[in-house]
């Protein structure tokens, strides 16, 4: 993705509090244990089990996952596209 | 199901580090004191540079200038002379301070009752006759300009209230009301946190002082009167999971019939910038989070992990106490 | 016994005067003014009585009997001296708190 | 000149005798102070063997609270970091602060005592080694168990300043608090039990002639710090006890829903919690002023000024406790008032400072490692000062209080002024113990990797402060800035320790063990420690004429070593030591001294296991292990208070002394005094309690039993105390059959028993502990008093005892004198008491 920008996606998510449902690696604080662990998040062939995990539906998705996929759990986050897109990048850093 | 996101004043702007909030004051309580510190400050370097400075010479100086240092001359000039100037002026200093700080508040100022609970904060706005108002809890919003009286108490062990921005802390001990004065000249959010050690998750109990302009304040407080009074029940999900889950043995939103005084006042949960006592941003993902299991995010905290409950049932718990505004 | 209380004299009348003024203000913690008064008095009483002793140990200092007296005589006017400061300071409180 | 006991100091003259000692009499000496070899070492009382273990064992426990240190600045160098979980990380930082203080601080500087004193003062050992073994012993087994809780996840988590209701059942219902509490208490009493052994060392065993104003600065040091903790210690063994009572039985001292106050917890700890700090710095201060005169080759300008220093800091750091409680909202003229004290004592301080300055500017000081860290020292303390004068004024405390800013403060006073004098101590005197001194090239490298560790440390912490960083807190948010100043403070954390281990390497290269080898007065200092020793420290006692008497007198120790002076030999045929007078040192008599002894140990061995098994609620065993201490510390009270066959002997020249007196001027009624002053403390802090309560919840007052209930309780106090005394005119009259004086003695000291029965009766008749804190502090009137009837019961069966044994065979004895005294006080304090229970009534 073009201009994306991990650590600055890590940055996006401790600000938003992503960690207070996920076990996010290079995230020491929360460890939050509602939603699933994004350890190994990059090796993973789908988003939630459904969508294809692609930067585009990734960004689309950690910004406002109702709107995406109808019926998810994931809330929509307060963060602009641009943040989202650093997100994704991070969450691509993920690997197992 | 896809509503507008509010995006709120983030963590950082409440809990900012530098430049140091003991040294940024935003009211004249801490203002003073800020003065005085640099004072001392001064006092410090001063001294701190004779001392070092004659002890350069008695290492390296001169034949002369040592022994002229090397007598008791030096000691009472240096160690009680110079000790007693400069303590007197301190003492006085200090001293008529602390009277001026300690002035009683003006009559009729606003009150308003802050309790230190294991880990979080519990707020009671007092009308003129000393009744409670309105609750809230971990957040406390006062009008600019003027100085708000804060009754200190605690409902377990010792918490000590400090809000470096706009005051000196004060304790908050079981069996005694501790009075504190604050006043804010800019509107603004400032973040505080409990001093005194209370056990357990005591490093992740925060608060927020929001300042706001007399109008705009006068106005809030209105919208959430006017709000208790008529409640209409949302009928939602989220309200009967808040029934059937048991949050209503600890939790309160006036208004409903959910009324447990054990744990943070709900009523205007959805209004607040922080979540679990000034730690997380409030938002729907961390509301969940929190709800789910919050032992994972403040641990020891009194709050039961919720992992039975299945995330949809989150979500709309979420949902219903983002409603609460 | 009687070397130590003429050396330490001083001290004991700075003890007497923080505990004393200590407990005023612990029995009147509303009425300051009478508090006040009090510590205020005590602090002047205690500065009479140090006044006296630091006369008499430095008059016993100059007596010149033998080393050891000489120097117990010179360490006990000192501590007069700075039991007086520190009375001092502490009836301040009394004049600005 | 004039004299204090009659003694004629021209006498003083005939020193150093002109002939030689007779032959074989220093094989003598040596044979009677041999040490036992093997496991028998552990019976060792000497102070040369204990003073060294004492101190190894203190600074174990400091390099054990600085990796708690190092662990929690790993978990802080970073915002919100996993490695110590939230519970651990509170145990460590309140095991950190405790073990630094009670384990470290406090102890070490004892250690440095027994270790120098006797050796300062030219005395063969201090007055009651076996006293010093126990002290050791029971701090040891005691600390070793109490740190060794945090392997079992068991350590206190309260902080080291333990604030109640937090520390309460309510709050803390497991056993980690009880530890704390009975660990420390004890530990406490054997601080109490060394600092006896250290005044009436000060006081009585300092070389002929070596009046108050010769006396060197590091006995005044101990003088004062001793003092200090007679005083000082027993307000925290009182909180600890009420805390304890409460949480075990429920009594509500704390508690304000029952009349208590959660304050009344913080006027008895920090009432000893601030003088503890003077506690830890006047030694210290001592030590640097007594290196700084060799480090410099010159003498110590404002030797007075500083004497003048610790008397005035004894005083006045008891007057400055509530500086610790500025936040709580106490009346403004009360706060006032601690502000000036707090003031004040910074004086004192300025004056040591200034005249260490003085002495170096008039010397020409050494480049060497002891000079760097008594200058590294000098500068860290002042500056941990000046932010001392800082927080003593009470609206900038409002806002530092609880913060980093005070963790910056308290650790440079206490770096700069206890552990870094401390390593200076290491460096300048390991030539009395060790026969190769440490090396000088590793040393600067130490110094300059602590001193620098401590700035990067603790300078930014000021600033972490600043930033609103409470204290206590085992993680923080990111986003406030907090992270580099943080980083920086564990970086620095590193460094320091970094310097410590290098220390640890330099003494594992070149320690040496040795009593009378040793690599000597490698900075040429100018007192009597660098005289040539064994084991009976120097062979004579020198005639002391001045300040430095190695520098003055230049034959000095020739003399001393071939036996001119004081007590060359053992003329009682064995271990001794010469009495002297309190403020002149003129000779009085002899003491006969004990040798090893496995009691001590045992003793405090059992002490311990009394404590601990108290926390894990073995009541039996518990029980078991106290009787067994007490029947050892009576074993071992057996074999004193002997009689030379010699009523008088020749201690050099022609001198005769005395080798058995009784009556005041005795050790032994010294070492009794001062723990009535101790005991009499306890009763004092009881009676602020009291009153204390009375003052801030009157609505919880009842009114107390009536004055006429007491009457029985009072009479037969009185009766207590006529019999006691009875006893010992009966033995001044008799000379043969010795069963009549003893028989009223004990009947004196049982009647203790009924007296506190009947003021127990009627008292818990009306008041009831639970109830109220006044029912709380009433029977703690009694407890304590239940206390000393029990000490007063045991002392009766021993002196039967050794009256059925012959042992009591004085018209005077020291045995009789002991009980007498003991006994009248405790009738004394029993009926005050009594009164003021019943006196104190309804305001309410």
């Amino acid at each position: 993705m073009p201009e994306a920008n991990a650590a600055r996606g890590r940055k996006v998510m401790a600000r938003v509090g992503c960690a207070s449902c996920h076990t996010i690696p290079g995230i020491a604080w929360p460890q939050g244990q509602v939603g699933p662990a994004l350890q190994g998040f990059a090796a993973g062939n789908l988003i939630s089990g459904q969508l294809p995990n692609r930067p585009d539906v990734l960004a689309a998705y950690v910004r406002n996952a109702p709107e995406v996929l109808p019926g998810t759990t994931m809330p929509a986050m307060p963060i602009s596209e641009r943040e989202a897109r650093d997100v994704a990048a991070y969450l691509y850093t993920l690997e197992p | 199901m896809s509503r507008p996101i509010s995006t709120r004043s983030s963590l950082e702007s409440v809990f900012k580090g530098w430049p140091p909030p003991v040294l940024d004051p935003a009211g004249p309580y801490a203002g003073s004191i800020s003065v005085l510190s640099w004072v001392l400050f001064a006092m410090a370097v001063v001294v701190l540079g004779v001392v070092l400075a004659a002890l350069g010479v008695a290492l390296f100086g001169g034949q002369r200038l040592k022994s002229r240092l090397g007598g008791q001359a030096v000691i009472w000039l240096g160690g009680i002379a110079l000790p007693i100037v400069v303590l007197t002026a301190l003492l006085v200093y200090g001293l008529s301070l602390t009277r001026n700080l300690g002035t009683p508040a003006p009559p009729g100022a606003m009150r308003v009752q802050v309790t230190g609970e294991m880990w979080w904060w519990r707020v009671a706005y007092l009308d003129s006759s000393g009744k409670v108002a309105l609750w809230d809890a971990n957040e406390l919003h006062i009008p600019v300009g003027e100085t708000v009286v804060l009754e200190l108490r605690s409902a377990d062990v010792i918490h000590s209230f400090w809000v470096p921005r706009l005051s000196g802390k004060l304790d908050m001990i079981p069996g005694r009301v501790n009075l504190m004065k604050i006043k804010a000249d800019k509107p603004g959010s400032y973040g505080g946190q409990c001093a005194e050690y209370c056990g357990g998750p005591h490093a992740l109990m925060g608060f927020v002082v929001v300042a706001h302009e007399p109008a705009e304040f006068r106005r809030i407080m209105a919208d959430r009167q006017a709000a208790l009074a008529s409640k209409p029940p949302s009928g939602g999900r989220g309200e009967q999971l808040f029934a059937s889950a048991g949050c209503a043995a600890c939790h309160r939103i006036a208004g409903t019939p959910f009324n447990g005084m054990a744990g943070p006042d709900l009523t205007h949960v959805g209004t607040r910038r922080t979540l679990g006592a000034g730690i997380l941003p409030n938002n729907r993902g961390t509301l969940m989070g929190w709800i789910g299991n919050a032992q994972a995010i403040k641990p020891g905290n009194r709050m039961p992990p919720y992992s039975v409950l299945p995330a949809d049932d989150i979500r709309d718990l979420a949902l219903y106490l983002e409603q609460q505004r | 016994m009687r070397t130590w209380v003429f050396l330490l004299g001083g001290m004991v009348v700075w003890t007497v005067h923080f505990f004393g003024a200590y407990g005023i203000a612990s029995i009147f913690p509303e009425r300051v003014l009478i508090a006040k008064l009090l510590a205020g008095g005590l602090t002047l009483a205690c500065l009479a009585a140090l006044a006296w002793l630091a006369r008499r140990s430095w008059a016993a200092f100059n007596r010149k009997e033998d080393a050891v007296s000489d120097w117990i005589a010179l360490l006990a006017s000192l501590l007069n001296a700075v039991a007086l400061v520190a009375v001092f300071w502490q009836g301040f409180p009394a004049l600005l708190a | 000149m004039t004299s204090e006991t009659g003694f004629d100091p021209e006498l003083y003259k005939r020193f150093p005798v002109r002939e030689d000692r007779p032959e074989g009499e220093l094989e003598e000496l040596e044979r009677l102070w041999e040490q036992p070899k093997g496991w028998a070492r552990l019976t060792i009382v000497n102070n040369n063997y204990v003073g060294l273990w004492y101190v190894a064992a203190a600074f174990l426990f400091f390099l054990l609270a600085g990796i708690l240190a190092l662990v929690m600045r790993v978990q802080l160098a970073l915002p919100l970091q996993g490695i110590l979980p939230q519970e651990t990380y509170n145990q460590f930082f309140t095991m950190h602060g405790t073990v630094m203080m009670f384990l470290f601080a406090v102890p070490m500087m004892e250690a440095l005592g027994v270790m120098l004193l006797p050796q300062m003062l030219a005395a063969r050992d201090l007055p009651f080694p076996r006293l010093s073994a126990y002290a050791f012993w029971a701090y040891f087994v005691g600390g070793i168990s109490f740190f060794a809780s945090l392997f079992v996840g068991l350590a206190p988590n309260g902080g080291w300043f333990m604030y109640p209701p937090l520390t309460g059942k309510a709050f803390s219902p497991g056993i980690n608090a009880d530890f704390w509490l009975l660990g420390i208490g004890f530990i406490e009493i054997s601080a109490i039990a060394g600092a006896i052994e250290i005044i009436v060392g000060v006081l009585r065993t300092r070389a002929p002639n070596m009046t108050l104003d010769k006396m060197p600065i590091f006995a005044w040091g101990m003088l004062v710090f001793a003092s200090m903790i007679i005083i000082a210690f027993p307000a925290v063994i009182m909180c600890t006890l009420f805390l304890e009572l409460e949480r075990a039985f429920n009594w509500p001292f704390f508690d304000p829903t029952r009349g208590g106050d959660p304050l009344l917890w913080q006027h008895l700890f920090w009432f000893f919690g601030h003088p503890e700090v003077y506690i830890i710095f006047l030694p210290a201060a001592a030590l640097v002023s007594m290196m700084i005169p060799a480090l410099a080759r010159t003498t110590l300008i404002g030797h007075d000024l500083i004497v003048l220093a610790f008397l005035a800091t004894a005083f006045i750091s008891f007057g400055v406790w509530s500086h610790h409680m500025f936040a709580t909202g106490m009346p403004r003229l009360s706060v006032g008032f601690f502000a000036a004290a707090s003031m004040a004592v910074s004086v004192p301080a300025g004056i040591q400072v200034f005249s260490w300055i003085a002495t170096f500017a008039s010397g020409k000081p050494r480049h060497n490692t002891p000079t760097l860290f008594v200058l590294g020292g000098l500068v860290i303390f002042v500056m941990g000062g000046l932010t001392g004068v800082m927080v003593a004024m009470v609206p900038f405390d409002w806002q530092v209080h609880d913060t980093y800013f005070i963790v910056a403060h308290l650790h440079y006073v206490l770096i700069g002024g206890a552990l870094f004098p401390v390593f200076a101590v290491f460096y300048y005197w390991i030539g009395m113990t060790s026969s190769r001194p440490l090396s000088e090239r590793l040393g600067k490298w130490t110094f300059w990797l602590m001193f620098v560790g401590v700035h990067v440390t603790f300078l930014p912490m000021h600033i972490t402060g600043f930033m609103g960083m409470p204290r206590r807190v085992y993680t923080y948010l990111p986003g406030g800035d907090l992270t580099f100043t943080n980083f920086l403070s564990t970086v620095g954390a590193f460094v320091l320790a970094a310097g410590v281990l290098l220390f640890l390497v330099d003494l594992a290269r070149n320690f040496r063990f040795t009593v009378n080898k040793g690599a000597g007065n490698t900075y040429g200092g100018g007192t009597l420690e660098w005289l040539p020793t064994g084991l009976y420290s120097a062979r004579s006692i020198p005639v002391v004429k001045s300040r430095y008497p190695l520098w003055d007198d230049p034959d000095i120790s020739r003399d001393v070593e071939e036996g001119r002076y004081f007590l060359p030999g053992a003329p009682t045929g064995n271990r001794e030591t010469l009495i002297t007078s309190p403020v002149r040192a003129e000779p009085q008599y002899v003491q006969i001294m004990p040798g090893p002894s496995v009691w001590p140990l045992f003793s405090a061995v059992g002490t311990a296991g009394f404590f601990l098994l108290l926390t894990i609620e073995a009541y039996i065993p518990s029980f078991a292990s106290g009787i067994l201490a007490v029947l050892c510390v009576l074993r071992w009270m057996w074999d004193t208070d002997r009689v030379a066959a010699a009523e008088e002997v020749d201690v050099g020249a022609g001198i005769m002394l005395p080798t058995y007196v009784t009556g005041r001027s005795t050790h032994g009624w010294w070492a009794m005094v001062i723990l009535l002053i101790v005991v009499f403390m306890l009763f004092l802090m009881t009676l602020f309690s009291y009153l204390y309560l009375f003052g801030v919840q009157p609505d919880f007052w009842q009114e107390p039993p009536a004055l006429s209930t007491g009457f029985v309780a009072l009479g037969l106090y009185g009766a207590a105390a006529g019999f006691a005394w009875l006893g010992r005119r009966l033995l001044a009259r008799e000379k043969s059959t010795l069963w009549s004086p003893s028989t009223a003695s004990i009947v004196g000291a049982l009647l203790l028993l009924p007296a506190l029965i009947a003021d127990y009766w009627s008292v818990s008749a009306v008041l009831d502990p639970v109830m109220s804190g006044q029912g709380a502090v009433a029977h703690a009137f009694l407890a304590n008093q239940m206390m000393l009837v029990l000490i007063a019961a045991l002392m009766a069966l021993y002196l039967g005892a050794r009256t059925a044994r012959n042992l009591v065979i004085r018209p005077r004895n020291n045995t009789v004198d002991l009980v007498t005294l003991f006994v009248v006080y405790t009738a004394v304090q029993g009926s005050a008491s009594a009164l003021i229970i019943r006196l104190v009534s309804g305001a309410g």
